[in-house]
Order: structure tokens, then sequence, then C-alpha cells
């Protein structure tokens, strides 16, 4: 995939700018039950097509983003700053 | 110890260096990190009076964060002065030492630079006043085109000399 | 050897005449020659041998598909096996070499596995050489291994550079044929950004061996023509010499520009090649088309070609293939051939057309055998006859010389790259690609013939994809085309009768037609099982000849379709790409950028021995006059610490700048112990964990101001802890307002440490370092020099000593480790380099990342009580699971061992006393060593199981990989100081 | 029809005509004892040991596209059992001694090569870790040796030993770690196994698992519904596909890793070597390419095929362990999908169900371990008992805190 990422404040970037992390998912509350943090923490949906990932801009702006692509085509459908939203399509 | 000599030494002790049509120099000056809330505006004073004599650029570093740099190397006063008034919706980071410039100028300079950089340098995409942060080959910078034929590259200070030595071989072929 | 050179004609320049070798021969050839026609023009079929039965082979192509024509070029360091002929442009003082033969190329010993053949089939190697065991790698293997390969590589170092660039375009047109040229045109007239990309030394493609005129023009002109135009727009970028090899997502393609491989001495100042990384809104696909071989026996004898080869050679470089030809077709194009052979004076003995229904060709005087194929080759080095079969009648032509025409394969290698399917069609005889993505295909490489119809179709598909972009395009008109013999599509012939010999389908690895029905008799018919088992498609050409053939006969084996079998699966690259063009500038002491320390010339000055720390280069020690050792540098340096005072450079410790007003909050998050309530003006170790409660990274972190904190993490983890705390800061607290920046870099900071610092650290700092006035865990902002210059200054210590760090802008490191110096001398004061650092951290029983190895907890290291009782922090959740408390965690144990003389190692096991060397008996394993001047001795750090209660057990340090065995104690890590006095001092 | 070299012979005689099909194409029937769901290395080494050791031989296994279609055919080729951690030593090495007998043992030469296998390492830290690991193989009787700078150099003396950024120190070396002809392996696997009864069903994709209560009754095929007794996953890369049909998700990611084969070359590097100061390894197969590899590109695919700058990446490191391969040309590059775990190591379990079974998480180690991977999940699925050696690959290991974290780089796949 994504051999450039549509970053919202920096435009399309080559893949070798960012740090990837995994599925884009929300951390649970601190008092959540075990069995929400264990899921959390490993289990995944690990989707063959849609799938949100953070990416990190790491050689750019610095900015976490949620980059929405498929993983069995490598479309990336936009990107979007974690905090800042700002959703931007290459 | 009072008496000590103290020296500035920049991370590349260099003259500037000319490929036929190409200028690479270092500057010096100054550089201050502004650090504001993401999604925070520049500064909205531009003019920076406490600075105004060292001809100050302002840089974009990604959401509420700026660079300044300056070609005279500003005093503890003039930043602390700075800091005061964009306080607290800035914080001023001195990377003076942290950061490292380099000046590239010259008909083939956008030729030369895009042998590491990614972005599409063409003047419509990457006109003059716009910097961002990008890769140089393997090295991070903060490129910014000041002019049609000229840009100006931030670079950690650790790895200044590496790039230097990146960007002097990226220029061989028009010397 | 006669020369085949044609009296005129051609594009080469008869006043540039070009010396080269070829197996130490001297010859001759013109600028404009590729090596191959250079060959040919000097009588050289015989070029090299084959993969497997050692076959001569001569040249079969003119262009990048060549199977057979692979030479080794160059020499030394330059040495380049398996370079194609068709390819290589000819330069003076060319040195090229024939391969996979011994002892030379006429007389091949290898050949004898021409005789064993029949054993020899597809997948032979599967069924024996299994007895005995042991015999594979030592016998059977080495032969196989001798025999196989191709050219030899060379183990010397390449002389030339190498680079990458990034270009960016409205509309990459990949082939500078008359499809691509037009589509170029149309491209650069509508005001778009064009790169053109054409791995020819020449751009022109076909238009460079055509007869045909356009507006009256030869093709060559006509050429020059469009190139000239597009030339004069500023936005158009004409590569030639560049072969797109590979299609990537996000519309980026990757290129190599071959910029110097055509000379014999480059220009050092310029890379020999050049990758380029094209970023493209479009793409138009002009690559023409690959005719297709046919297969009959003895179809790779030296002096068979394909039919549009031969052409090229006859009028590009002015070569006649021999003195008397045939030509073996299946449609109208090989009468193009034939009727410009007769013109150049080649006899052509008989055209043989598969059809029945041929049209007679006007003008020519050749015999025309219809409905008839070539059954069989004849020759040994060279061709010598056909057998034509007609009516059900063998004949015997002599010929020298052979051409196939056996139609066409569009390539459409980029097209598929990406996980596009190829189709059949029938009514093309050929399998096409469909536009995908923003990537079209024109032209022959959509299987349009013809001049007119591909300048044409050059010009609508690149209309297209400008609309897509909002430009206008300027569609440009088609010129009259007069001359060109437009095959109609014809039937493929797979399948052809009366075939003796063998039948070549992959010339390069000898797969020959009887491999594929075995491999359908043995079930591996499917396309992927047959190219497998017996290895069709996976030579230097990537089956650009033989997989279309290769398809069309499982087809018939199987009694389906050819779109029923389907194609293997397209991968980069369309033809190789070295090592050095993908590497460009990144080898050898440029493999990765140096990262240097702001004191790094200081400790250089000071004799360091360096060593690479990740990107860092770290000073070691500090060698002096009369020490043999390392270990006596680095002893004398750890005891000058304890005993007097010295100086460490650990400006490569990370350091990060943490504001804002609820920086407090963040770093309580971060940190799995407390720093809501740190003081102004004090420092603290903090424990960063991961999520998964595993701890990720430690430092110290100070509060300069309310809203203002100085982290410093490990050296190795700077960068990661940085990212780390951005993804909190922004994805899991972005309601928290906290500013982070990068500080690593604007700070020269040194450890001073030892029982005299304080004296020779006041005469720089200009406060009152009292320990009253600066207590321990002190951290502040200070005036250094009489207030010259600002610094920072902690009162941490990692050695155990009495200590401070210092830091000082890095700009003016060197000046005060200058002026520390100096005032320590009356002192002693001596640098230390990371090794005595390490060495009093171990003796102190500090952990570094040989501990914090992701798999230990707080507990593990002795920090349970650290961890503190707060609603959230990062990691909380997971440090509760039943393993992560369970009994038997490796612990924090120090080690010494029982005799002071002996020693141990870093990464030695740890078994309990008498028990067997076993897996299950292991009970950890020692993570730090150093000889310990203070103890007079090697101790070690270990993590054991239930290592913390079972201090005083002697133990087995076990190294079974250097057969050492050590009887040791477990101890308490903490070897100097337990009270912490000296801290406190 | 046994091979030998009288057949070869005798086939060779008569033309090559009389050679048999290597496996029937069965139709699939409508119920068997086992289902294995993939019809890869590991899915056939299980059939093939389920039939031949542990006797269950009313066995189908099913695969979506042809035999070996998957990461069997798309890897580097190599073997090794040089592993750190008791949950995945005695496996790993309980694999290279059925590597060591495998081609006798299913009569089809998979050219089991023990060339070695050589870890650079280029400093301190490197040297501290693979002695840890050395020594951990030796005290499960592995073959382990840590050679010298100068012993290296004197094995592969073009290695960069005077111009390199990362001067080589040393090198961990297992002699009888090397490389297997990897399409062999499945069909050796599916011939054997096909020889003992096992239906191996090709172009049968599984597009739905049947439960009833607490079981799985069968699955849902493209070529129609196949009914079982117990039901084995073993469709690693779409390990969380299939496991979703069962309602169970995984602590898997699926990411590509490309692969790299070089034009035919005469013999140049005898062995496996991988370098320390980046992600490249490469050995040289029979037929003369250089087949090498490098770091996973790091994002969730399905796709099998990968990005350029990690091509560059893998060039960058080969060439700078090799300045010899300047001048080499790359031929071809692949991709495969990964199982990428949470903790870098596999899984091979009995899982929710009561009859259904797990194998996946392979990460990169997928190919060498596919003779104990089918040895041990056979065992499992036979037995009802974990073998031994695989005690620890455990599902809940996650949940429970019980990893096995060679790396110890935590719960992020791209990382291990």
């Amino acid at each position: 995939m994504a051999s450039r990422v549509p970053c919202p404040h920096c435009g399309l970037r080559p893949k070798e700018e960012f740090t990837i992390k995994g599925a884009a998912l929300p951390r649970p509350a601190p008092d959540a039950g075990e069995a929400a943090w264990i899921e959390y923490v490993y289990l995944r949906e690990n989707p063959r097509g849609a799938y949100d990932e953070f990416w990190h801009h790491t050689s750019g702006c610095r900015r976490w983003l949620v980059v929405s692509r498929n993983t069995l085509t490598h479309d990336v459908y936009g990107a979007r700053d974690v905090a800042l939203g700002g959703e931007t399509q290459p | 110890m009072r008496d000590s000599a103290l020296m500035r030494r920049p991370a590349v002790a260099s003259e500037p260096v000319r490929c036929g049509d190409l200028l690479l120099e270092a500057p010096g000056g100054s550089i201050l990190q502004l650090l504001g809330k993401a999604g925070a505006t520049p500064p909205s004073d531009m003019s920076l009076p406490e600075v105004a004599g060292a001809s100050p650029g302002l840089r974009n570093a990604g959401p509420g964060q700026w660079f300044v740099v300056t070609d005279r190397e500003l005093t503890g006063p003039e930043i602390d002065a700075l800091a005061a008034r964009l306080a607290p919706s800035l914080h001023v980071v001195d990377q003076s030492s942290g950061r490292f410039r380099i000046r590239v100028s010259g008909a083939p300079s956008r030729r030369m630079l895009a042998k590491g950089v990614a972005l599409d340098l063409h003047p419509e995409r990457f006109p003059v006043g716009t910097a961002t942060s990008t890769l140089v080959g393997q090295i991070g910078t903060n490129l910014a085109r000041t002019g049609q034929d000229s840009f100006e590259l931030l670079v950690l200070r650790g790895f200044a000399q590496s790039l230097w030595d990146d960007l002097l071989l990226m220029s061989r072929e028009f010397g | 050897m006669s020369s085949y050179r044609l009296p005129s004609g051609g594009l080469v320049d008869r006043a540039a005449s070009l010396a080269f070798t070829f197996d130490g021969k001297p010859m001759q050839g013109f600028a404009g020659d590729t090596l191959a026609s250079a060959l040919l023009a000097n009588g050289q079929r015989l070029v090299g041998r084959s993969f497997k039965y050692h076959r001569p082979r001569g040249v079969l192509t003119a262009g990048a598909a060549e199977p057979n024509a692979l030479v080794t070029i160059g020499t030394g360091g330059r040495t380049e096996p398996n370079t194609r002929a068709t390819m290589q442009e000819l330069y003076a003082g060319l040195e090229a070499t024939s391969q996979n033969r011994w002892p030379s190329l006429a007389f091949d010993v290898g050949a004898v596995n021409g005789l064993l053949s029949p054993f020899l089939g597809a997948g032979f190697y599967y069924k024996t050489f299994m007895w005995p065991a042991g015999l594979w790698e030592k016998l059977y293997e080495p032969f196989i291994r001798k025999a196989a390969g191709l050219g030899r590589a060379t183990y010397e170092a390449d002389p030339d550079s190498y680079e990458k660039c990034w270009a960016h375009c409205d509309l990459l047109v990949v082939g500078a044929g008359v499809t691509g040229l037009a589509a170029a045109l149309t491209a650069a007239r509508s005001g778009a950004r064009v790169i053109v990309a054409d791995e020819h030394a020449r751009a022109g493609g076909d238009l460079l061996s055509t007869t045909a005129t356009l507006d009256g023009l030869a093709g060559p002109a006509y050429a020059d023509a469009m190139l000239r135009e597009l030339a004069s727009h500023p936005e158009v970028q004409v590569l030639p010499r560049a072969t797109v090899f590979g299609w990537y997502d996000g519309g980026v393609f990757g290129a190599v520009e071959r910029v110097q491989k055509h000379v014999a001495a480059p220009d050092p100042r310029r890379p020999v090649e050049r990758l380029w990384r094209i970023a493209a809104r479009r793409a138009v696909l002009a690559t023409g088309a690959e005719e297709r071989p046919l297969v009959f026996g003895g179809n790779d004898i030296p002096g068979v070609m394909t039919a549009g080869a031969m052409r090229t050679y006859l009028n590009r470089h002015a070569v006649a293939p021999g003195r008397r030809a045939a030509v073996f077709t299946t449609n109208d194009s090989g009468y193009a051939l034939a009727g410009d052979l007769e013109r150049a004076g080649v006899e052509v003995a008989a055209v043989i057309d598969s059809r029945p229904d041929a049209l007679a060709f006007p003008g020519l005087r050749a015999r025309v055998i219809r409905e008839a194929v070539v059954s069989d080759a004849h020759g040994g080095r060279e061709i010598q006859a056909v057998d034509v079969w007609a009516d059900g009648k063998r004949e015997r032509i002599a010929v020298d010389s052979l051409a196939m025409a056996g139609g066409f394969n569009p390539v459409i290698a980029l097209a598929c790259q990406r996980g596009a399917k190829p189709r059949w069609s029938d009514a093309h005889g050929a399998f096409l690609a469909p536009d995908v993505d923003g990537l079209s295909l024109a032209g022959a490489a959509a299987g349009v013939t013809g001049l007119a119809a591909c300048f044409e179709s050059g010009v609508r598909q690149a209309s297209a994809a400008l609309s897509d972009l909002g430009f206008r395009p300027t569609p440009l008109a088609t010129p009259v085309v007069e001359g060109d013999v437009v095959p109609a599509p014809a039937p493929p012939l797979w399948m052809i009768p009366g075939v003796k010999g063998k039948a070549f389908v992959d010339y390069q690895n000898d797969v020959h037609r009887a491999d594929l029905d075995l491999a359908v008799r043995e079930g591996y018919g499917h396309v992927e099982l047959a190219k497998r088992y017996t290895t069709n498609g996976m030579a230097t050409d990537q089956g650009k000849l033989s997989n279309v053939n290769a398809i069309g006969l499982l087809a018939k084996a199987r009694g389906v379709s050819p779109g029923e079998v389907g194609t293997t699966t397209f991968r980069p690259f369309y033809t190789p790409v070295s090592f050095g063009a993908l590497t460009g500038a990144h080898h050898g002491k440029h493999f990765q950028p140096v990262r240097k320390s702001p004191l790094h010339d200081w400790a250089a000055r000071r004799g360091a021995v360096f060593v690479e720390t990740g990107l860092w280069y770290r000073s070691s020690w500090f060698p002096r006059d009369g020490e043999t050792t390392w270990r006596q540098s680095v002893d004398r340096e750890v005891l000058n610490v304890r005993a007097n005072v010295g100086l460490c450079d650990v400006s490569m410790l990370g350091k990060i700048e943490v504001c804002g007003p609820d920086a407090a909050e963040f770093l309580n998050r971060v940190y799995c112990n407390g720093f809501a309530k740190l003081p102004v003006g004090k420092a603290r170790y903090g424990l960063m964990l991961r999520e998964d409660g595993f701890i990720y990274d430690d430092g110290t972190t100070s509060r300069l101001a309310e809203d203002r904190y100085f982290m410093t993490t490990t050296t190795a983890y700077a960068a990661g802890v940085m990212t780390h705390l951005e993804f909190c800061a922004q994805a899991l607290w972005p309601e928290l307002d906290v500013r982070l920046a990068s500080v690593t870099d604007q700070w020269a900071q040194m450890a001073v440490a030892g029982p005299k610092v304080r004296e020779v650290l006041q005469r720089v700092v200009d406060e009152d370092l009292s320990n009253a006035a600066f207590p321990y865990l002190a951290a502040r902002d200070v005036s250094l020099f009489g207030g010259r210059l600002r610094g920072r200054l902690f009162r941490i210590s990692f050695s155990g000593e009495l200590a401070y760090e210092l830091a000082v802008p890095a700009d003016y490191g060197e000046s005060v480790a200058d002026a520390l110096m100096q005032a320590g001398e009356p002192f002693g004061i001596q640098p230390y380099g990371v090794e005595a650092l390490g060495v009093l951290r171990i003796e102190k029983g500090h952990v570094t990342h040989n501990e914090i190895n992701g798999t230990v907890v707080p507990a593990d290291l002795g920090f349970a009580r650290m961890v503190a009782d707060k609603p959230d922090f990062v990691g909380k959740r997971m440090l509760s699971r039943e393993a992560l408390v369970a009994p038997g965690r490796p612990q924090l144990v120090g080690l010494v061992p029982l005799d002071p003389a002996a020693s141990f190692r870093t990464g030695s096991h740890v078994l309990s006393k008498g028990a067997a060397a076993t897996l299950e008996n292991d009970q950890g394993y020692v993570t730090s060593t150093a000889f310990s001047p203070h103890v007079g001795s090697t101790i070690g750090l270990a993590l054991v199981k239930n290592g913390a209660s079972r201090h005083g057990e002697e133990v087995l340090v076990w190294n079974g990989l250097r057969n050492e065995m050590t009887t040791a104690r477990l101890t308490s890590p903490v070897f100097v100081d337990p009270a912490n006095e000296k801290l406190h001092a | 029809m046994r091979y030998s070299a009288l057949s070869l012979l005798l086939n060779g005689l008569t033309g090559n005509r009389n050679w048999a099909p290597a496996w029937r194409e069965p139709e699939p029937k409508s119920h068997y004892d086992v289902v294995i769901v993939g019809g890869g290395g590991h899915g056939l080494a299980t059939a093939y040991y389920l039939a031949k050791v542990f006797g269950v031989r009313n066995v189908a296994v099913l695969e979506k596209g042809y035999l070996g279609s998957g990461n069997i055919g798309r890897n580097t080729t190599i073997i090794r059992s040089n592993y750190l951690l008791p949950g995945n030593n005695p496996f790993y090495e309980l694999s290279m001694k059925l590597w060591e007998g495998l081609e006798q043992d299913f009569n089809f030469n998979a050219m089991v090569s023990q060339r070695g296998v050589l870890n650079l390492y280029h400093s301190d830290a490197q040297q501290d870790a693979y002695t840890r690991r050395g020594n951990a193989m030796r005290l499960h009787g592995v073959d382990a040796e840590l050679l010298d700078r100068e012993a290296v150099r004197a094995k592969l003396p073009f290695l960069d030993f005077d111009n390199a950024r990362f001067p080589i120190q040393g090198g961990l070396l297992q002699r009888r770690g090397g490389t297997v002809r990897h399409d062999a392996v499945a069909w050796g696997y599916a011939r054997g196994a096909d020889s003992h009864g096992v239906d191996v069903i090709q172009h049968c994709e599984v597009t739905g698992i049947r439960r009833e209560g607490g079981r799985a009754v069968g699955v849902e095929t493209t070529r129609g519904f196949i009914g079982c007794n117990k039901l084995a996953l073993a469709a690693a890369g779409h390990s969380s596909q299939v496991a979703a049909m069962a309602g169970l998700k995984l602590p898997l990611e699926s990411h590509v890793l490309q692969a790299f084969v070089s034009e035919g070359l005469k013999p140049f590097i005898d062995c496996v070597v991988t370098f320390g100061a980046g992600h490249f390894y490469v050995s040289q197969s029979d037929k003369g390419g250089l087949v090498f590899g490098g770091d996973i590109d790091g994002y969730n695919s399905y796709a099998q095929r990968g990005n350029l700058a990690t091509v560059e990446h893998v060039a960058e490191a080969g060439k700078a362990m090799i300045p010899a391969l300047s001048r080499v040309r790359v031929l071809r590059s692949w991709g495969g999908v990964m199982d990428m775990s949470m903790d870098g190591s596999p899984i091979i379990d009995r899982v929710h169900l009561d009859n259904l079974y797990l194998n996946s998480g392979w990460c990169y180690g997928g190919f060498k371990a596919t003779p104990a991977s089918g040895y041990c999940f056979a065992h499992l699925i036979a037995r009802d008992e974990p073998h031994e050696t695989a005690r620890e690959m455990r599902l809940d290991r996650f949940a429970r805190g019980y990893l096995i974290d060679e790396k110890g780089q935590g719960a992020q796949p791209n990382l291990h």
C-alpha cells in the first residue's frame, strides 16, 4: 500500500516518512473490565478490506493520523489527524 | 574559569561551497521553536519586534509549531522577551544549537534536492515562502523555499555533517 | 569471419568505428550498434550456452526479452554477468565474455547433458538423489550448483556511484515508440507535466526499423521530429535508457535510468545508474508487443530469431541475418520482413505460412508455402536447414537463418503488477490487460496494430487521461502512413505437428514442449504449478517470450482455452534491476547517516576510541600512553571516578521538553510512578511501561517550571519515546494541553562524577553548589562563566558517586568541556567513556536496556514499590495479569564468581549448582558483566527465577558456547554504596 | 508410484510417458473425520502426519487455490532452529530433526540442504544477545557456534570488513540450518498424504463454518457442504478470516513480507547469512539465484505485494553487507501474507469450540516450522493433547501473560 499517504497537514507523503502502529482502536476507560483491556491490547479484527490504522508522520509534522484504507486493494480512502480531524483524500 | 574562552562551534565548520551554479552555505544565527496547541494559528504579530533586527523568518513545523530563524545570533534577553510576549499561548524553545541551518541556492537547486526529497518541488506546488518537514534521503529536515531557486534546510545538529556531505554528493554533477 | 554488415543504410554511424572484444577476440562495430547487432555483423552467431543442456545459443530478439544472448560485460569491480547483448549499447573498449561454458564457448563439456536429456526432464531432481541421505550436500548438490547458474559475479567492490531521484508528473508515458510519442506530445501540447521513459538508447521504437513513411518522412526522421518538439516543452522530461520496472501503490512507478552504462570510463561525478521514483497522476502504457516465438524442434539453434528482431537488425543496424533466410509466419507481419530482406539482397528461400488463405504479398519474389509449418530446424552451432511440413509431406530447405513470426504478445506486465488480471482475447489471439487505477494501455500494448492506429491510440488514451485530470487535451492529427504492413489478427499456432527435436518454450531454462506435457500428466497442470515444476518463465526474462506459449500448450494439453488456463502473476521487476541502482548512495560508510555528539571532536582530540551505538558514535574509552589493553584504560577511568572526578559525554541521551498547563498530569499518566507532585527544581527517576505492562524505558525527568519539564530517555529509545509521547498526547488524551519538543540535539550534556566534583564544577557554575543549596536531585537552570552562558544542572548520578549532569547549548559544548577539564586538572579529572560508565552503573546495580529487555515488569527489577496507586497510567491494566505476578518470574540479582580470578560473560545462563545442563533446568541468564575494580573481580547482573530471594546461593554460570563454566554466588545487585551515602554527600 | 533412480531410468527410456500423477484429484466426500482448512505446507503436513503417524486417514485438506499457493511457495526457503525461549526452542528443533529425515520419509527430494545459517553481529550488545541465544540452543542440544570476526572473514571473505558503517564483529552459526526447495515440501507432503488416503482438494474455498451446539459440524465451501468430526484451521495469512467464521477474534494482524530473487549466478555464497545492522538475509538456490529478503512492509495487508521503499531498504542492507552485490541484478520480488502475532510466536491450540483446532500466528517462522507444525498439530487433533514441544503455544497465553516474545517488543505485530 500506501506508497504515499495523504497527510492532512503535509499533503501526499511517501511511506518512509511514517511510523505505523496498528489498528486505530479507542483506548478503553481505565476502569473498563479486564476483558475489554485484553481485547484492546491483543485482539484484532484484522479485516480483509476497509481498515483504520494509526500512522505517525514521523519525518513530517509529527502528528498521529488515522489512515483509512483497504488492506486488500491498498486503496487509501483518506487520512485524518487523530485529534484534529481534517480528513484528506489522496 | 570566568575568563574561559567561550567559542561557538557550529555542527559543520565549512565555508560556503560552490558546485557550478549551486551554492551551499551555513548561515548561522538563531533558531527558536514555538510550541502552541495543535490547531493554533501562527503568532498574530509576525513582525516579532523583539528580534526584528535579526531578519527573522517563520517556518511551519506541523500543527501549532513553528521555527523562527534569524541570521543574527539572538541574545538571551531577546529570547526571554519574545518568550514573555508569546506566553502562555506559545512556548519558546531555543534550538539554536539543536538545529543546523543550510542554505541551497542556484538554478539547479530543485534538481539537486529532488534526489532526496519526495515532495513535488514544482514552484506551483511548493511556492516561495512555504516550509514543511520532510526527509532528504534518510535524514529528516525542515525544508523551506526562500526563493525561486533557493531553499533552506533545518536539520538536527547531530545529523548536520551527514546531511551536508549528502548534499555535496548530490551536487557533484552540477560542478 | 565474414561481415554481415550491409554496405549502406541503417542508423549506425559508420564514421564512428568502435573496437570491442568477445571472448577476447577483437571485433569492430559502429556507434548506434547494440552488442548483439555488432556480434551479428561480425558473424558471431554463437553467443552463449543454455542453462541445463548447454545447447549452443545465439541472438533471438532485439530487445529486453532476450533469453539467450546473455554475456558478461566488463572486468574487475565492473563485471556484470547476464547482460543482455540486445540491450547493451556498444562502446569502444567493451569487453564481453560468453557464459555457462567450459572450457570454451565452442567446445563445452556441459553439452553432454543434452545426451542425458531423457533422464533430465521436468522435475527429475525431485525423484532422485535421495540416497544415501548424507550425499545430497556432499555430492549431488555441489555438482548441480556448479552446473547451474549463468554468469559469474565478481567479489570486487563496485567503483562506480549510483543515485536516486524523485519525479512528479501529470502523465507518465512508458515507452517512446509511435504510440508513446503521440501520447506524450498530446499531453505536452495540452500543458501537462509529462515524463516519457523509454528503455532504449534512442527513442522511436518500431519507427526506427520500419520502412514505412509518415507524412512523407521516414520513421526515424518522424520520431526525431516528435522528440524535438517534446524537448521544446519545459514541463516535459524525456528519459532515454530508462526502464520502468514496477508500478507500486499510490501512483508510484520505479524506473532505472542507465546513465553511464554505455561508456567505457564513467564520469565519476555522475552515477552509472539512477533510480527514479516517479509519482504520476496518470500513466499511459505504450510498451508495445513482444513477438511470439514458434515452438518447433531446434527453434533455439543460432540463426533462428524472431521476425521483428531480424527486421530491426536489418533496417536499423544494417546487419543481414545471413545469406539465405526463411520466414516462418502465422500472420502478415512475416511478409514485411521478407520484403525488406529481398530489398537488402538477402535471398529468401521460403516464406512458410501456417494459414491456408494467406494473401499474396506484392513484389515478393520468394516462394510462399501456405498451410505449412517448420517442424524442425537443423544445425549445430548454426542453423543449416529447416524441415517444412506441407500437404503431409516433409521438405528440407537449406537456410542459414530463420525468422519466426508467431504473432504478438502485448507487453502488459506493468499494468498487471498490482493485481489486475489479464484476459484472453480470441479476437487478438493474445492476453490483454484492463485499464485500471489511472493507468491505461495504448498501441500495441493494447493489441492495436499498425503505425497509424497506434498513433491514434496513443493520442486517444492520453486525451482521456488528461480530461480526467481537468486539462483540455489538444489531440494530434494522425499522420498519413504509407508502406506499413498491418498484420490482421491471426489465430495463434501453439502445437506444431511433426516435431522431432526439442521444441523450446522457455529458452533460457531449457523447458521444452514435452516438459509441459509431463507436468500436466503428473498433476502439475495448473499454470502456477506447471511454472514451478518445470521452471518455465522463471529465467532472467521472466517468461516474456515463453509464458504465453506455455499457456497455449497447457491449454491444448488440458483441452481448455488459454483464458481458462490464465496467466501466472506479474510482478516487479519488468527487467532485472541492480542492487547498485536500488541502493543509490546508501552503501559502505554511507549505508546509514552518522549522528555525532556535540562533544565528538572534543573526545576525538583526547584520543577517544569510538563505538557505533545506533546511528551515534560514542566515546568508549580514552587510552593513555602505556596502556596496551582497553581494560587497563577502563579500569583507570573507573577508579579515577571513584577516587577523584571524571567527565563523560552523555549528550546522546534523549531529551524532551514537555510543556503546557497539563504537563504534570500528562507525565503522571505516562510514567508508572508518581509525577504529579514533583516540585519545581527537582528531578525524579521515572519508569515508563508499555500498554501490555512491561517496562518500555526509563530516565530522569526534571521540573524546570510549573508548566515545563525536561525529560531524559535512554539513547536507544529516544526516538521511540518521543513518538510514544506524541501518541499519548494526540491519540489518548487530546484534552490535555501538553506540547512536546525534542531537544536532544540542543544540549551538550556531561556527567561529571566523583568525590571531588563539587570543587571542579563550582569553578564554572555561578550558583552555589553546596549540598544545602543544591541537594541531591536538584535540577535547575544555571548561569555559567559569570553569566556568559546559560545551562541546566541536574544533581543525578548513574555511577553511584556524587555526581551532576551539566547541559549547555550544544554549540558551546566543547568550550565548556575544555573549561571543566582545565578546572579539574588540579583534582585529577579525566574523561571517561561509555565502557567505564557501564562498569560504574553495574557496580551500582543500575539497569539499562540490557535488563529492560521488553520482557520485565517493574517488580522483576526491584521497582515494585515505584508503581503508584493512581487511577490510570499506561500499562496499569495489564500489569496484574496472572503471569506477571506469578512466582518464578526472573528477578534482578548480582553475581560474583567464587574465585575472584574467574570470570563469566554476558549471555551465559544460570544453572542451579549440580543440576544437569538442560533447558528445563535453566534458571536465568546474565544480562551485564564487567570487571569491577571496586570488588576486585568480574561482577554481573542477572535475571534469575525468584532471584530476589536467592541472594547467597551458589550457582553455575554456564556458557556452553565457549565451554566456560564458572561457579558464582547470587547477591544483591548493588555492589557499591548500598546506603546511597555518596549521592547525598 | 515410488520415485527412485531406477524409476527415473526406466521412465526416461520410455519417453517419460508413464509417470503417474503425483496425487489424485478427488471430489469432496460429504463427511470426513478431520477437515483441514488450508492446503499449504502446514495443512498438508498435518494431514500427512495424521495419516501416517496417528492413523487418522479419513481426512480432507481443503485449499482455495492450487496446492501450495500460499506462503509455502512464497518464502525464502530457510530452515533453522536457533530460537531463544523455551516455548519455541524445542519445537523448532523437533522441526529440524524432521527436516533431516523428511525426503526419505515422504520419498520426494525436497533438496534439504544443511548449508549453515550465520547471523552476523555488529556490536557488543548483539554479541551478548547471540551468546544468550546460542547458550539456550546448546542447553537443548541444538548446535550453535559463536564465530569471531576472523572466523567469519575466513568463511565469507567478501562481506564488508573494511568499509562498513557497522563493522562485523562476528556471528552465530548453526551448521544444521540451511535451505529447502519450498514448493517441493508442499508437493512431497501432498503426495505423501494422498498415498495414505488423504483427499487433497484444490480449488475448494471455505466460505463458512457450520456450528451446532458447541461444535463445528462442517464447513460450507464453494464445492458444497463438507461435514467433519474435527475441524482444523491452518490458513496462516488468512487465519483471522477463517477464525471469524467460527466467531473467534485472534491476536493477529496480517502483514506483507516481500522476498526477492536475483538473476542466476554461478556459486556465489554457500550458506544463509543474515545481516545484523539492517534487515537483510540471503542464500543461493541450487539454480543459482540469490534468494533474499528483509523486513515486513509494516502495514496490515492481504495484497501479496509490497512497497518500493522496502525494496530499496532491503537492497541497501544487502549491498552494505556484501558490496559486490552492487552489479548483481534483482530479478523478481513477491509478497507473502503473514499472520503476525502479538508476541511473534505461533498458536497451536484447541479453541473455544470442542472440536475446533487452530494453527496460526507463524509470523515469518512458518516455513521452517512446517514439519513440526504438522506433526504437533496432528498430535493435538488426534490425541486432544498438545505435543510436549508445543505446550506453550496456547491461545490464552495473551490474556494470562505467558507470552513467548523472543524480541521483547510487546503487543505490536509489526515490530516482531
